[in-house]
């Protein structure tokens, strides 16, 4: 760790005993909803606090007060004993108040060296120092074991990676208060264990973190205190010791969730996809062989940038195929493009939601119906029956709960879940018989998740072959009937029934990775 | 829109707050228009004289059929620099048509019908060529418009020999300039007409909801398996016949085919859509804000005339009050 | 306008066979009429010059005149609504300097339906609808310049031309550009090289004449557009040819000048002023129900060395403190 | 993994990446541009003489700096459609401060050109700083902010003068500066390298450079991360107002005039076709300085080719455009290529 790490930690210390920032009747508004209600809020030095609810509820509007992104309506802000009003980006990061924003910042056309040091470039005589500020970099992106390259473009890179940079921008300024908004999200676990035994640095040195995140395991496994926010409003803060994850989701949503995953019944049918010696996306794929049955979840696991989502997209007919074969209920595809995978009956649901999910500036109605503007119950001739169109959304949002039901609301101004699930609305809106699903539950609650389960239980009663990738093991684990494990574009072992476990995924990494290794050495 | 910038990290919140568009189309602009109207009113009355209305009313159909022209390719996150081109290079067409047919026994209308027929042509085709580059090769509309700019201008130029083109029948006129309908000169009709046409299209028929997702996010549409290139192109075609369509309205007004007509087109219909509330980075723009968009820049212009403003006055009237107007409508829109 | 510039040498070419006429303006008009002026632009000295001439007439006469220029050759539509904008605040007469020969024709019918006459000035308009008109026959002006050029090749030298006409698809350049080709073709001495079409920029000019410098090596004349002469006398300083002689097709502040300095052969002349001028009295003679000479034209000047002492400089362009009027009241 | 062997890793795929990367990162318009230069020396000799060749620099110096003004906005997320219009206004004042700097300075040619020299620059300066501060402050979008200020500043460009030529500068401004040559080469291509020299020094190592290119790329990362977007916006209008009476002042003392012609849509057309050719995103935190001028030298290139193989000027612009997107469109295939390389 740097110096000015250690520096401050010690400084930190001496005032250990009384909260560094404290926020007291924060109220935040936008155009008509009240994001945050009178809320108060503390970090102490040293500890872990963690933000909790359900999509929507206020946290991510309280990290970007604390930030200086937004001011807040009502309300006071002490830091260090200091109030502070009208604080800015720029004051707060002085302060030492750095975040891993949600939505990343970073600015896709500069390099990753770049972004970490964006708007504080060591500077010698006004004239930037290149030199250092690379070392720098390159010496914390070690330490974080990172997989970066710091040339790089951050736009080219995956989500996980821009994480990744996100994660190292806030930590190489001097945390006094580090904020960490889901920065799991797109992680697995190996990525997320690094960062774990960082924060867990930071805090014996005295750093306030500010934890969000919606998976219970990481909340059991950091959280020091836990604040539940629910519509904007503060319902409790209390001490993780002892705290069971049933009474936090009742805290969040106000009901009782019976079980994080919901125990599918799986009928295994007709082979749905059959890919065979499929090498695709420039090397990001190769030499797959893959079935999916109907009837069954058909899992996907393995780290970032194994290409288990190109493997996907690739069927879909968003890659590149050099060569290899798909069949789509037996018969060969030629040609894959979306347009005809959606005739064919598969659908993808992406994992990027803003990038290639949804046009947010659109309404609800209009990002349901996307994929279905060639049903004749939609448009007929090329002229839209919009009619019709509005009472096959409703039925669809309704059946995924969309809240609010709202068919005229730009897509734009929902909370992470309800987007999610009017891309998932797609799937209910023409006959479809294969699901493809990239990270379907990146950022959103554990309630908007359950529907999300549940939505998949339906579709597989219905006799539908569902397709599951997530960087989240518990979640493929649970869900699916025969999980494929991949790493380095290959697929390394397919497990079923009770091999089903995370050892076995893991070990089957580093089985692989020993492999490669001694392969290379030869 | 390039991978590259597909893959542009996601916007916060706030930055998606300013993107949504409150469409101004319900705020100050249609004010602005009838204040900047009454202000002329009051100031001169011959600004209310029916026949300054209906040249009012003349003048703005004009420009409303090439504002949409270019708000259609606006919504796709494109920009049409080749319309005033287009419109030249129709204009010396069609006339070129018709006078080569007026020389023989064609009967006037089938003169006309040829005359119209290969107006919509050229711009069909000036429409295929740009939307074929943009959609397929995925260039960026403004070079790709930037390079038919010049290929228009040296068709126009060329096939016309620099000369205004003469010997069109009585009947185009009629059809076009000078006959009337309901009291209405017919080209105050034919931009009621089509203004209905393309509101319709855009929003009731798949090209209009798909063009308006692509504008928004192409790549989500292409994932969506929104055809992408088919409506691009679609998009650029209806575009140049829609400006082919206008270019002929005026040829039918000036009574010649001139190869300088188009001129200042480009920028002006550009203007106009975004002064109405399209935007550049895509997405939104109607039929609406292309009407609302012309009539306040004809009006200003009408009104300056007649309040007998001088030249060059009126260019920084003119610069200050279209500044000013989109101004007060995102000041407006901001707070509500 | 102190100076008595009439009685004035012009053609009547009002029936089949033109002939000179001493052409003189009323004392006074009979009520104050409203004229509306409209002009292609303002953004040379060639349209101040006809702005000058129009401003002090109008004021001679006892007439209201208001001034709209449209911004460029470009802007035919916007010359088209300020045409309407004309006839919609009530103009008593329009005199215009048209954009497009033709284009404002259909314009013209409707103002003649009203019966509002409309008087062209300068740029050449031949309709049945027009009232009345005074502009130079542009034959005239290219076989003038034509003629300059021809008077200057000496004897026995081979005279290689590249020709500046200005803007492609502009009418007036072409028509200019094709006299003016056959014209000098009389004389077998005089080679046309090639023809350089370009906006009247000095900017624009330059490039072409520097292009057509390293293109033509042997082209020994420039004739061209004013701006072209301004742009080819730098050009060839530089490039150290001081033997292509320029002769310009028009004249404004800039040709006067370097006249004098002896850059320039010679420009060719059409009075704008006096065009200007004449526009007026014949819309004031037309309002008034008084005889008017329906088509009048300049005779084509050509002004050099030699005759530039003798001539009135104040026909030609408007006095250098002058700056233009939009409207006059009266 | 370390350092060492990241470096291992990436020197060992290297040659033929570093090949690919090369010729990805230059892109196809010096390729263009060299074919171009060969085939009109073989065709023409005029091409490479000294008076051509002079001309082809001067022509594309002063292309290149409006079009360095213009990228730099473009690369900021913005749009500068006044830039013609401030090159006629800068022209007009600096002519008419000399001429009234020559009357009240008699003989005092560097007191004179130092005036008129530096009210066209303030009137750049001027024009980009109500640009920045409508686009930044008030929020109003580039276009319709400098379509705005290109009508209000044409306007007072020929109010002051009516297009009228403005005469009377010192001779010396003409002979040694607009058309003297400074060892064999056109003193507007110094000023037009000295420019890209110092754009080039601001965009890889100072912050108003990195902000720029952030800010384009995207604007609210870049006020997250600290960064007073406003200031660094208006910078750039500025910048690009003041490059633009830099070519003005060039121009002027080229013809040795000033002229309201010089400016109009012709100039920021080219300046902005100049600047996306040279690879410039019109969406922002993308391009290169060199590459700006390379696409102008090509651009002048092009139009002197054009005139030197006497093809008539009437069909002029259709060789121009079909070339135009055939450049840009090659360029596009290949980057998509090598995007994911
Ligand atoms: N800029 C904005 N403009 C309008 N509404 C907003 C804006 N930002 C947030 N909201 C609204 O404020 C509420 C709280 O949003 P916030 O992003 O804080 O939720 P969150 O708890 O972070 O949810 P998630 O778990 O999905 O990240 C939501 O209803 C959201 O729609
Ligand atoms: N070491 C690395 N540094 C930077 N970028 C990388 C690295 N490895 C892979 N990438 C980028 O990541 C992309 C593929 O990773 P991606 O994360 O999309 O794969 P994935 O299997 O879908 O993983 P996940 O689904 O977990 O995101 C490649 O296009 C590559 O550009
Ligand atoms: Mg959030
Ligand atoms: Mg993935």
């Amino acid at each position: 760790m740097s110096e000015a790490l250690v520096e401050t930690s010690q400084m930190a210390k001496e005032e250990a005993s009384e909260p560094i920032l404290i926020l007291r009747g924060i109220t935040k508004r936008f155009q008509g909803i009240t994001a945050l209600r009178q809320v108060d809020f503390d970090v102490r030095a040293g500890e872990v606090h963690v933000l909790f609810g359900e999509n929507g509820a206020g946290k991510s509007t309280l990290i970007n007060i604390i930030a200086g992104t937004f001011q807040p309506d009502e309300g006071a802000y002490r830091f260090d004993g200091l109030h502070l009003s009208h604080l800015t980006p720029h004051r707060a990061r002085g302060a030492g108040i750095c975040a891993v924003f949600q939505e990343f910042s970073l600015a896709p056309n500069l390099t990753v060296v770049e972004n970490l040091f964006l708007g504080r470039e060591i500077r010698r005589g006004g004239i930037l120092d290149l030199a250092t500020m690379r070392r720098r970099a390159s010496d914390l992106i070690e330490e974080l074991g990172f997989d970066l390259e710091l040339d790089r473009q951050v736009g080219m890179l995956s989500r996980a990676h821009q994480q990744m940079v996100e994660i190292a921008k806030a930590l190489l300024g001097e945390p006094r208060i580090l904020i960490l908004d889901e920065p799991t999200a797109s992680l697995t676990e190996r990525e997320a264990g690094r960062l774990f035994e960082l924060v867990a640095a930071l805090k014996a040195r005295g750093v306030g973190i500010i934890y969000v995140s919606h998976r219970m395991r990481e909340i059991r496994a950091l959280a020091d205190r836990i604040t539940v926010l629910r519509d904007g409003q503060l319902v409790r803060t209390l001490e993780a010791a002892g705290v069971q994850d049933a009474d936090l989701v009742e805290l969040m949503t106000g009901r009782k969730i019976d079980g994080l995953f919901p125990t599918f019944d799986h009928k295994p049918g007709r082979v749905a996809i059959e890919v065979q010696g499929l090498s695709a996306a420039r090397g990001a794929v190769c030499d797959v062989d893959f079935v999916a049955h109907a009837g069954e979840i058909t899992g996907i696991a393995g780290l970032v940038g194994c290409g288990k989502s190109e493997l996907v997209r690739a069927i879909y007919g968003l890659e590149q195929i050099e060569h290899g074969e798909i069949r789509l209920h037996d018969v060969a595809q030629n040609t894959l493009s979306p347009r005809h995978s959606l005739r064919r009956g598969v659908v993808y649901f992406p994992a990027n939601r803003a990038t290639e999910g949804l046009a947010l500036a659109r309404v609800v109605r209009e990002n349901a119906s996307m994929s279905s503007l060639d049903v004749r119950e939609i448009a007929r001739l090329g002229l839209l029956d919009t009619r019709n169109e509005r009472s096959l959304v409703q039925q669809a949002v309704d059946r995924l709960k969309l809240r609010p039901p709202n068919l005229e609301r730009p897509a734009g101004r929902l909370s992470g879940g309800n987007r999610q699930k009017v891309m998932l609305a797609r799937g209910l809106m023409r006959d479809l018989s294969v699901f493809l699903f990239d990270e379907p539950t990146v950022g959103i609650d554990v309630g908007a998740k359950r529907e999300v389960y549940d939505f998949m239980g339906r579709l597989l009663q219905a006799g539908a072959a569902v397709v599951v990738v997530s960087s989240e093991l518990p979640e493929v684990l649970a869900l699916s009937n025969r999980l494929y494990v991949m790493h380095h574009g290959r697929i390394v072992t397919q497990l079923e029934g009770s091999e089903k476990t995370e050892q076995n995924v893991l070990a089957s990494f580093f089985r692989s990775e020993a492999n490669a290794a001694t392969g290379a050495a030869s | 829109m390039t991978d590259r910038e597909a893959s542009m990290s996601a916007p916060s919140p706030a930055a998606l707050a300013g993107r949504i568009h409150v469409s101004p189309v319900q705020l100050i602009l249609p004010a602005g228009v009838v204040i900047l109207f009454t202000g002329f009113a009051l100031a001169d009355h011959r600004v209310m004289s029916s026949a300054n209305l209906i040249n009012i009313l003349q003048q703005t159909s004009f420009l409303f059929l090439f504002a949409m022209a270019q708000t259609i390719v606006i919504i796709g996150r494109g920009f049409d620099l080749s319309l005033g081109p287009t419109a030249s290079m129709v204009s010396v067409g069609s006339a070129l048509a018709m006078a080569v047919l007026g020389t023989g026994h064609a009967g006037e209308p089938v003169i006309v019908l040829a005359g119209l027929a290969a107006g919509a042509v050229l711009g069909a085709l000036v429409g295929v060529f740009n939307g074929s580059v943009v959609g397929f090769l995925r260039v960026t509309p403004f070079v790709v418009t930037l390079g038919s700019f010049n290929i228009a201008t040296g068709i126009a130029t060329t096939l016309s020999g620099g000369h205004p083109v003469q010997g069109m029948p009585e009947l185009f006129f009629q059809l076009l300039s000078t006959g009337t309908m309901l009291g209405l000169p017919a080209p105050v009709v034919i931009a009621i007409a089509v203004g209905l046409v393309i509101h319709f299209v855009l929003r009731r028929t798949v090209f209009g909801r798909g063009l308006y997702l692509i504008g928004t996010n192409a790549r989500a549409a292409e994932v969506a398996g929104v055809p992408i290139r088919l409506i691009l192109m679609s998009a650029y075609i209806l575009s140049s016949v829609l400006t082919a369509l206008g270019a002929m309205i005026l040829t039918a007004r000036t009574g010649s085919g001139e190869p300088s007509i188009g001129g200042t087109l480009s920028l002006q219909s550009a203007a106009a859509a975004i002064v109405g509330g399209a935007s550049f980075s895509g997405g939104s723009g109607s039929a609406g804000t292309a009407l609302l968009g012309s009539l306040f820049i004809i009006v200003l212009s009408n009104g300056m005339n007649l309040v007998q403003i001088s030249g060059y006055v009126q260019m920084i009237v003119l610069g200050v009050i279209v500044v000013a107007g989109v101004l007060l409508d995102r000041l407006r829109a901001q707070r509500s | 306008g102190d100076a008595k510039w009439y009685p004035f040498k012009m053609n009547d070419a009002s029936a089949d066979t033109v002939k000179v006429v001493d052409y003189s303006p009323v004392e006074k008009a009979e009520k104050r009429h409203k004229i509306c002026v409209l002009f292609p632009h303002m953004k040379d000295s060639f349209w101040v010059a006809v702005a000058y001439g129009i401003t002090e007439q109008s004021k001679a006469l006892g007439v209201n005149m208001n001034l709209y220029e449209a911004g460029g050759y470009d802007n035919l539509p916007k010359q088209l609504s300020q045409f309407d904008d004309c006839v919609a605040s009530g103009a008593d007469a329009i005199v215009i300097g048209v954009i497009s020969t033709v284009g404002v024709a259909k314009q013209v019918l409707a103002a003649k339906a009203k019966s509002i006459p409309v008087i062209a000035v300068t740029n050449s308009f031949i309709s049945r609808d027009l009232t009345a008109g005074v502009f130079v026959d542009l034959k005239s002006m290219a076989s003038a310049s034509a003629n300059a050029l021809l008077a200057s090749v000496k004897a026995g030298e081979a005279a290689n031309v590249v020709t500046f006409p200005g803007p492609a698809g502009s009418g007036w350049a072409e028509t200019m550009n094709k006299d003016f080709e056959t014209v000098v073709a009389n004389n077998p001495n005089v080679k046309t090289l090639s023809s350089k079409f370009g906006d009247t920029g000095v900017a624009v000019q330059l490039q072409l004449v520097q292009d057509a410098l390293q293109a033509y090596p042997s082209m020994n004349y420039i004739w061209g557009t004013a701006p072209t002469a301004e742009a080819a006398i730098g050009a060839l300083a530089e490039a150290g040819r001081s033997d292509v002689k320029i002769i310009s097709t028009y004249e404004n502040q800039a040709m006067l000048d370097a006249l004098k300095r002896g850059d320039i052969t010679a420009f060719t002349t059409q009075y704008p002023v006096i065009e200007g001028r004449v526009a007026i009295d014949q819309a004031v003679r037309i309002l008034d129900k008084k005889p008017f000479i329906r088509l009048v034209q300049p005779i084509a000047g050509v002004i050099d060395k030699t005759t530039m002492g003798k001539m009135d400089m104040s026909t030609v362009l408007a006095p250098a403190s002058w700056s233009p009027v939009y409207s006059v009241k009266q | 993994m370390t350092v060492e062997e990241a470096d291992m890793r990436s020197s060992s795929r290297g040659d033929l990446r570093a090949l690919s990367r090369w010729i990805s990162a230059i892109g196809i318009l010096p390729v263009l541009l060299t074919v171009l230069i060969l085939g009109m020396c073989i065709i023409d000799p005029r091409f490479s003489g000294v008076a051509n060749v002079t001309n082809i620099l001067r022509n594309a110096s002063v292309l290149a700096i409006v079009a360095f003004g213009q990228a730099l906005v473009l690369i900021a997320g913005g749009f500068d459609l006044s830039v013609g219009a401030i090159v006629a206004l800068a022209s007009e004042i600096a002519a008419v401060t000399m001429r009234w700097a020559g009357t009240a300075f008699p003989e005092q040619d560097a007191l004179i050109i130092a005036l008129g020299v530096g009210a066209a620059l303030g009137t750049g300066i001027l024009v980009g700083l109500v640009n920045g501060i409508c686009v930044a402050v008030l929020r109003i979008s580039g276009f319709i902010a400098t379509l705005g200020s290109m009508s209000v500043t044409l306007g007072i460009a020929l109010i002051i003068t009516n297009g009228i030529p403005v005469y009377g500068l010192p001779q010396s401004f003409i002979t040694q500066f607009g058309r003297a040559r400074w060892f064999e080469f056109p003193s507007a291509a110094y000023v037009a390298i000295a420019i890209l020299l110092v754009l080039a020094f601001v965009q890889r190592r100072t912050v108003l450079g990195r902000y720029l290119y952030a800010i384009g790329g995207n604007s609210e990362a870049a006020i997250v991360s600290g960064i007073s977007t406003r200031r660094y916006q208006i910078a750039a209008y500025v910048i690009s107002g003041l490059l633009a009476a830099v070519t003005g002042l060039l121009l002027t003392a080229l013809v040795g005039s000033g002229q309201a012609s010089f400016g109009g849509d012709l100039m920021m057309l080219q300046s902005i076709a100049a600047a996306v050719i040279g690879g410039v995103s019109l969406h922002g935190g993308v391009g290169r300085f060199g590459m700006v001028a390379l696409s102008a030298i090509f651009l002048s290139i092009l139009s002197n080719a054009l005139n030197l193989l006497r093809v008539d000027s009437r069909i002029q612009p259709i060789f121009i455009g079909v070339i135009l997107i055939c450049a840009v469109a090659l360029d596009e295939i290949r980057r998509r290529r090598t995007v994911h390389d």
